[in-house]
């Protein structure tokens, strides 16, 4: 059962990291990442459930506010503010993309079947999962111009080493994850009024534009 | 109420003071006055432990064993002097005349919190810690960077943040994994991301997931340190940041990552022999020093300049480190020590010169410097001299050492490179540092640059100058012993 | 020792501290500097007397541990020796230079330089770990390179410091390559343990061989490595120039005695021959590019490259000798090379010193504009030829005393060395002749055009002679040459004992029988060259005297071809050479220009405009296009940094799943 | 001392009478040559008169010129002097020997070059520059030829030291080895190249664009030139001399006894006199040939030398 829903939810992530790939909106992008976030949470309740660790509940609780809710928020005003849609032109077309994707994600599983469990468990897969998401994440910031998308793929890439915490640590000591979490939220306000910033000087958001400093 | 902490409190409170605004004396003491205090009680907790004493605080969260001593040391004497010259750094600018009081609310707040930030790195023995401790640095030291609020500044900024907050993420996923390759052995709680409780597990930890975390941790804290291929935000960092922060980011950021770097390592030496993480810091460094060749060649920049340099530097550390053996980690030391007591040096006569020319681009500040700036140009000369590793200077020292132990080891043919890339790094170093101080004057074709005043930013630049010179010929015994009680840190043992 | 180097460093000090007063700091820095020479000069001497090696721990590094040690072996003394008989005249002579040559802003960072140079070049003769050997070669690198760019404001002395900079650094570079290796197998730094020539043998020791080869080769200035060299010594001050090559160039032998001939074990006979080769292509191209050399600096600096061919070609020979296990010959050849460090020393130090009073005299270096300048700088003159004469290789001066050994050197080589190989020996022979013959003709150009007949310029008609304190020292240079052409039997006594303490090298009294009369110096005046025709020769002259005793009565003007004979219908030194630039036009690849403005007709010429240039062709071939390359991969490389954050993110990714399919493999 | 004392009368007897032979040495070969043209030719003597007359001339200098120009002829005589007490003439040892032989013989003549033609430059005229210029260089290119040639003969005695050399020579007696020829072939061509004799140069002519060691000297008078002529003909002497002791030591006296003393003159004057006519059969045979030319005729005497070398050790 138990690991029956985390398969499932880790599945969804990666579709959901697959979509962001695929598509341009950037408002369907956040809600995305919103959903990816709440399947995270997810993943947290159920492993809380299945192994009685209390403070992953806390875990749970602070991905789904956090992520699922405050930073998509938080994101969506930027973007509101800015009055910019969508995103324009990436470096490479969605279906080669995609096909670079797919190696990235077979590279991920590879390199997850090195694990204690082997192939068999639900590690495997999580940690597969995972690792491949960091990947597309790293992947969509490299391909797309926009600050917002390249903030979403930064915190996919965020979610992807989360998702590696639960799945084969169950979760790192409370303290530390707290502090972690403080500082992505840190993070992302920065990242935030930085586009700010970036939008009043440049009228626009494409950080390819950004090519000043050379040599 | 113990030192370590009062060490740790001190820059906080500052930040706190400053960050609050207020009379602009005010601030400037409060800065000046809390980052000596901390300097000295940095020393203070060396002093501890040079006296026999493992300081540690919250449990054993905070400790200073011999490594984090000498990092503290050289981070706490890093800020202090910053932090002195930051002040007059402002004082110049603000005949200037243009910074909001936001901008010095920034300045004053986010210094003495980046300075925090460092020595907790240097002292927090818990891997979690360390990397929420580096994380902050980098966040203390966006808005640094995009001080002067520049179209380049901002792009500057974006980079770093994003580059740095990928590494993070690298870095936790490292940490993550480390942690799950002791399958529980940790036990539980905040004391289960202790280094000294990696250690002493070490050798049942699970090889891949280690491997896969070493990677991962290397690839983050890399990226902090400013390894290539991760190194591309440091130069335009370097080149916007003023210069009192850019020597905070240049030795301080430097040491701590490759603090975290060297803690990693230790793990992965410990469980499963040295040859996996020093291969790949061998690897890492001898590709950021060969990396920084062609742009010293090339170079357009005075600050980008010292931004290539001291990416050379990390990597001659990294390959120090790789090369493995005593000998190579305490050239590597050595070096990270002269390293730290000089570029305060370079980075302040550069700034001095920059200000006064109003630009730091080549061709702005134009030829022949050595005649309308003497002092600074002389003082960048003298940095130039030490920065390229000659003789009698500290460097000159410990690349022989990295290089006696490289031609010692089994990797001469990596030595040999390495060697050749110093030599053109040398000359290249050189050609920059020549056709800027010597030359005729360039008249109407660059900036006439103001008169030199011997001002607070000229005092501490002489200050450096002489700090630099006498510690090639006399390190404080202490300071010795702590290099040495840090090479039995790192390269003893196996 | 120790004090030596203190006083040197004690005088940079009160240098810099008086650094506001030119004229004391003059004083000051150079008093220091002769002060140190001196004591350097006594240790040298004593040590060579009394065979006894001194050595020590100067300095100890506490931080590295690193230890500085010192070791004054007879080989480092006779080294030590010919430094200190330089420096202390040309530290007098920089006095009254530096006042008029050096601006005051300048006085204490050139004395300083001058000071650490000096030091430093002591302490690469006694260094005795490989470690202060280093450090000493580095900072007498970067020292002589400040000093070259003290008036940086010219184009030329930046770029001469620069390219010193450069090469002298990628030589560096193959030294410590060199030196670490062989510290590696030796287990130690020390040159006590390192150069018993035992530590490496195999593939390892020809390697070795030729990074200390190209290293050392680089500082004397070997063709084709030459290229900083006539750059830099014209663009230094003249002192500084006299000192660089009178002993920087030494350092460079020093190095390849001590590692390439004596410190790798046996050489091979290869090496001996590349040694004699490079040495033999460096004399003959030196004296052939100062032949049509129009500067009177560069000109002396090329001939330094020939003398250092000369010296080289000697070493060869020992190397060759010692290959084939003949401890005479190489102590011949030895013999010839060190006496002739020495002798070079004299006379370019003393010709650079002279042409220091003529640019200051005329502001100018050019040949072509001096002329009569015999008249005007008397003194200065007459010291020039005697040098000239040295340099020359003429008896009974001491120039010739070396080559005469090495001649010998060469024809026991053919004697004593089986097989084809001796042939190399005649050959060398042939060229040092043709060298010698060619200065000769280089030397009667320099001082004939510059001292001789009417001024070519006003500046020539009215140069000043130099103050005494610039005389006084040039005629002590002149009494030596003079002396150790007279008197080679002391010379080679204390030769005699620095050979002893060199491996495999048979001291020459051993000689005694053998037909080198002069190398059994048992008695000082049974010399190459005693009194005996020294005498005969005053005898010759007062003959003439006699004989053509009567008072001139009449001077009359020269016939000048029916027209009036000006500075302008003399000929000049680019007319001189032109018959030896024709003869070797192989190696100059002249190109020449004349075009004629005509108005009425081609053949009424209003004026005639030519321009004549030989080839840089090292320069021109190797170095100009090496530099070109790099820098054009540099410029490509730029990409890497070309501003895109995605460029920069991609890096990251790629470095990632490398990383990760690597790992991946290993599972 | 009275070793040194025997040396110095030696040498001046020596000196003395090659000084006292030489201008006949001129007179012979000019009178030679005019036999060749079918002339009478001036009398034996002329050359004595010639230098008689000039010495007693009425010395001018150019007001351009300084001490070096004074200086020049005088060294210039007084290395020629000097040489005579380095070769073995009439006894297979020189007055000086033990000081350093051929090497020697060839600097100090090399120096007095050196002086001649530093002189040359002293007057300004554009004529003494030529000729300087053109001198140093025709020097300097037969100066490895020189030498490889006395090395050749040199290490047939295995010593530069012209004594000994001379002695291992005369005990060998006169050798026909190939060698022996080649060397003499390449010695005799740089012989002639040395004292400016045609092809190389033309001892008679004064016209501008062809004369070499005449142009040097073309502003001495009286004594002065006196000087130099003198000193001119003792080294074609000194050099005919050194030909003889190297390749005929026939008749040289090894001790000195009256009878000896008597034969070792005579065959000396028989063999100068001999390379004087080939000289002059030379001269009478070739025409001058330009300045450019000159290198490949040095060449072959180099390749001459080297052969010779070649071929007696190998």
């Amino acid at each position: 059962m138990t690991r029956d829903v985390l398969i499932l939810c880790a599945a969804g992530m990666l579709v959901s990291a697959y979509l962001m790939v695929g598509q341009k909106a950037l408002f369907t992008a956040i809600r995305l990442y919103a959903v990816q976030s709440l399947l995270l949470g997810t993943v947290a309740i159920t492993m809380a459930i299945a192994d009685r660790r209390d403070e992953l509940f806390v875990m749970a609780a602070l991905t789904i506010t956090l992520k699922s809710a405050l930073i998509p928020w938080f994101l969506m005003r930027v973007i509101d503010r800015i009055g910019i849609h969508r995103e324009i032109e990436p470096f490479l077309n969605v279906p080669a993309s995609l096909l670079v994707c797919l190696g990235l994600t077979a590279v991920g599983y590879r390199v997850s079947t090195g694990f204690p469990e082997g192939t068999q468990g639900v590690t495997h897969h999580l940690v597969g999962v995972a690792l491949s998401m960091l990947l597309i994440g790293l992947f969509l910031m490299v391909t797309r111009k926009k600050a917002v998308t390249q903030i979403l793929a930064l915190l996919t890439v965020e979610n992807a080493v989360f998702l590696v915490a639960l799945g084969i640590t169950s979760g790192m000591p409370l303290v530390v994850e707290l502090g972690i979490s403080f500082d992505v939220i840190l993070a992302v306000l920065m990242l935030g009024i930085l586009v700010h910033r970036i939008v009043d000087r440049f009228e626009s958001m494409d950080v390819s534009r950004l090519s000043k400093l050379k040599g | 109420m113990n030192l370590l902490v009062w060490t740790l409190a001190a820059p906080l409170m500052t930040a706190v003071a400053g960050s609050l605004g207020g009379p602009r004396r005010w601030n400037e003491a409060t800065l000046i006055g809390g980052l000596s205090l901390t300097f000295a009680l940095c020393l203070g907790t060396a002093g501890q432990f040079l006296g026999g004493a493992i300081p540690t605080a919250f449990g054993n969260t905070l400790r200073v064993d011999g490594l984090s001593a000498l990092v503290l040391v050289l981070c706490g004497f890093v800020g202090w002097v910053s932090g002195l010259y930051g002040v007059g750094y402002l004082r110049r600018n603000d005949a200037g005349g243009f910074l909001t009081p936001r901008m010095l609310r920034e300045f004053y707040g986010l210094v003495p919190a980046y300075v925090f930030a460092m020595l907790l790195v240097s002292v927090s023995n818990n891997l979690g810690i360390l990397w929420i401790a580096v994380e902050l640095t980098t966040l203390a030291s966006v808005f640094l960077v995009a001080f002067h609020n520049r179209d380049t500044s901002l792009e500057a900024a974006w980079k770093f943040l994003v580059l740095g907050s990928l590494g993070l993420g690298f870095a936790l996923l490292g940490t993550v994994l480390l942690f799950a390759s002791a399958q529980g052995r940790l036990g539980e709680g905040m004391s289960a991301l202790e280094w000294t409780r990696f250690m002493r597990v070490a050798p049942s930890l699970h090889p891949f997931t280690l491997r896969l975390g070493v990677v991962f941790a290397l690839i983050g804290y890399g990226t902090k340190a400013g390894l290539a291929p991760m190194h591309t935000w440091k130069p335009d960092a370097y080149r916007e940041a003023p210069s009192a922060t850019g020597v905070l980011m240049a030795v301080g950021m430097l040491n701590g990552a490759l603090y975290c770097l060297l803690r990693i390592h230790l793990i992965s030496k410990a469980a499963i022999g040295a040859d996996f993480s020093a291969g790949l810091l061998l690897t890492l460094g001898l590709l950021s020093v060969l990396v920084a060749m062609p742009f010293l060649l090339i170079q357009w920049n005075l600050k980008r300049l010292l931004a290539y340099s001291s990416i050379e530097h990390v990597g001659i550390m990294a390959v120090g480190i790789g090369l493995g053996g005593e000998a190579g980690a305490f050239g590597a030391l050595l070096h990270m020590t002269y390293h730290s007591l000089a570029k305060p040096l370079a980075f302040f006569s550069a700034g001095t010169l920059a200000q006064l020319h109003r630009s730091s681009d080549f061709d702005k500040i134009g030829s022949g410097t050595l005649g309308r700036t003497p002092v600074a140009s002389g003082l960048f000369l003298l940095a130039a001299v030490i920065m390229t590793g000659s003789p009698p200077f500290g460097m000159f020292f410990s690349e022989i050492t990295i290089l006696r132990a490289g031609f010692t080891g089994p990797h001469t043919i990596a030595t040999s490179v390495f060697l050749g890339a110093l030599v053109v790094l040398f000359c290249g170093f050189w050609y920059q540092a020549g056709r800027m101080t010597l030359g005729p004057d360039p008249g109407r074709n660059a900036n006439t640059p103001e008169p030199e005043v011997v001002d607070l930013g000229m005092a501490v630049a002489l200050l450096t100058a002489l700090i630099a010179v006498v510690s090639a010929f006399y390190l404080p015994a202490p300071l010795t012993a702590l290099i040495r009680a840090a090479t039995k840190v790192v390269g003893g043992g196996a | 020792m120790l004090i030596a180097l203190a006083i040197r460093l004690f005088t940079i000090v009160a240098t810099v501290a008086v650094a506001r007063r030119p004229a004391i700091c003059r004083v000051v820095s150079m008093g220091g500097s002769i002060l140190a020479s001196a004591i350097t000069g006594w240790l040298a001497v004593r040590v060579i007397t009394s065979r006894a090696v001194i050595d020590g721990v100067l300095a100890r590094h506490a931080a590295s541990g690193i230890v500085f040690g010192y070791a004054v072996t007879p080989l480092s003394a006779w080294f030590l020796m010919v430094l200190a008989l330089i420096a202390a005249p040309v530290a007098v002579y920089s006095i009254g230079y530096f006042a008029h040559a050096v601006p005051a802003s300048r006085t204490a960072t050139t004395g300083v330089g001058f000071n650490v140079l000096l030091g430093a070049v002591e302490l690469v003769f006694v260094a005795s770990d490989v470690v202060t050997f280093l450090f000493a070669w580095e900072l007498m690198t970067l020292a002589t390179a400040a000093l070259v760019a003290t008036d940086h404001e010219e184009r030329s002395s930046r770029r001469a410091a620069y390219l010193y900079l450069v090469m002298s650094h990628v030589g560096t570079g193959c030294l410590v390559a060199g030196f670490l290796a062989l510290a590696s197998r030796a287990g130690s730094l020390s040159f006590s343990v390192l150069l018993t020539g035992d530590t490496v043998s195999g593939s390892l020791r020809h390697v070795l061989f030729v990074l200390f080869f190209v290293g050392f080769g680089v500082k004397a200035g070997l063709i084709p490595l030459h290229v900083w060299l006539p750059e830099a010594h014209p663009a230094a001050p003249s002192s500084v120039s006299a000192l660089m090559s009178a002993v920087l160039i030494t350092t460079g032998l020093y190095g390849l005695l001590r590692l390439c001939a004596f410190g790798l074990g046996v050489p091979s006979l290869d090496w001996g021959l590349a040694v004699m080769g490079v040495g033999a292509l460096s004399a003959i191209l030196g004296v052939l590019y100062a032949l049509t050399e129009n500067d009177v600096k560069r000109m002396l600096a090329y001939s330094t490259i020939e003398h250092a061919g000369i010296i080289v070609l000697g070493v060869g020979v020992a190397m060759m000798a010692r290959a084939s296990g003949r401890g005479d010959l190489a102590a011949v050849a030895m013999a010839a090379s060190l006496y002739h460090v020495l002798n070079h020393a004299a006379f370019k130090g003393l010709l650079f010193l002279g042409a220091g009073g003529m640019a200051m005299g005329t502001g100018t270096r050019r040949i072509e504009e001096f002329g009569g300048l015999l008249r005007r700088l008397p003194w200065t003159g007459f010291f020039f030829l005697v040098g000239a004469l040295a340099i020359s290789g003429l008896p009974p001066l001491n120039g010739f005393a070396s080559e005469w050994l090495l001649f010998q050197a060469l024809l026991r080589g053919f004697a004593s060395i089986p097989g084809l190989v001796r042939l190399n020996f005649p050959i060398g022979g042939a060229l040092l002749a043709l060298t010698s013959a060619l200065a000769a003709a280089c030397f009667v150009r320099a001082f004939g055009i510059s001292f001789l007949a009417l001024p070519r310029s006003r500046a020539a008609a009215e140069a000043p002679e130099s103050p005494a304190l610039m005389l006084v020292p040039q005629g002590y240079l002149a009494a030596l040459c003079v002396g150790l052409g007279l008197f080679p039997g002391i010379v080679l006594q204390s030769l005699d004992r620095v050979l002893a303490s060199l491996p495999g090298v048979q001291s020459p009294v051993a000689l005694a029988p053998s037909s080198l009369a002069m190398a059994s110096p048992r008695d000082v005046t049974d010399g190459v060259v005693p009194l005996g025709l020294a005498v005969a020769i005053g005898g010759g002259i007062i003959v003439g005297l006699l004989l053509a005793a009567r008072r001139v009565s009449r001077r009359v003007p020269t016939w000048g071809c029916g027209g009036e004979l000006t500075a302008r219908t003399e000929y000049t030194a680019t007319a001189f050479s032109k018959p030896l630039m024709m003869m070797f036009r192989a190696v100059y690849r002249p190109t020449r220009e004349v075009e004629a403005m005509a108005e009425v007709s081609p053949y009424f010429p209003t004026e005639v405009r030519f321009r004549g240039r030989i080839e840089p062709t090292f320069e021109r071939y190797i170095y100009t296009p090496l530099a070109l390359a790099v820098l054009r991969v540099a410029v490509g490389l730029k990409v890497l940094q070309a501003g895109s954050l995605h460029a920069y993110l991609a890096y990251v990714l790629v470095l990632g799943v490398l990383l990760l399919i690597w790992l991946g493999g290993s599972i | 001392m009275g070793e040194a004392l025997r040396a110095a009368v030696f040498a001046v007897l020596q000196a003395a009478l090659l000084l006292a032979a030489a201008p006949l040495l001129h007179g012979v070969i000019k009178k030679m040559k005019a036999a060749f043209q079918t002339r009478q030719g001036p009398p034996l003597l002329q050359s004595y008169y010639d230098i008689a007359k000039l010495l007693r001339k009425e010395p001018i200098r150019s007001e351009t010129t300084t001490w070096v120009y004074a200086a020049g002829p005088r060294v210039y005589f007084a290395t020629a002097v000097a040489a005579t007490t380095l070769v073995p003439v009439f006894v297979t040892a020189a007055p000086l020997e033990a000081v350093g032989g051929i090497l020697l013989l060839v600097g100090t003549l090399a120096l007095g070059r050196f002086a001649l033609a530093s002189a040359a430059l002293d007057t300004g005229s554009p004529f003494g520059g030529m000729g300087s210029s053109r001198e140093m260089t025709i020097a300097a290119l037969a100066e490895p030829a020189l030498m490889l040639g006395l090395f050749a003969s040199a290490l047939a005695a295995g010593s530069l030291n012209l004594g000994t050399l001379v002695r291992g020579l005369a005990e060998q007696g006169p050798s026909l080895h190939p060698s022996d020829l080649l060397g003499f072939a390449s010695l005799f061509i740089i012989l002639i190249a040395e004292s400016g004799r045609v092809p190389v140069d033309n001892p008679a002519t004064h016209l501008e664009l062809t004369m070499i060691h005449e142009a040097m000297v073309l502003e001495y008078a009286g004594p002065d030139l006196a000087l130099v002529e003198w000193a001119s003909a003792l080294k074609e002497l000194l050099y005919l001399t050194l030909l003889a002791d190297l390749f005929a030591p026939i008749g040289i006296a090894t001790t000195l006894t009256p009878a000896t003393a008597l034969i070792a003159v005579t065959a000396w004057s028989m063999k100068v006199f001999l390379f004087a006519f080939g000289v002059t059969l030379v001269e009478s045979t070739n025409a001058k040939l330009r300045l450019f030319r000159v290198p490949e005729l040095v060449a072959t005497s180099l390749g001459l030398g080297f052969l010779a070398l070649a071929i007696r050790f190998l």
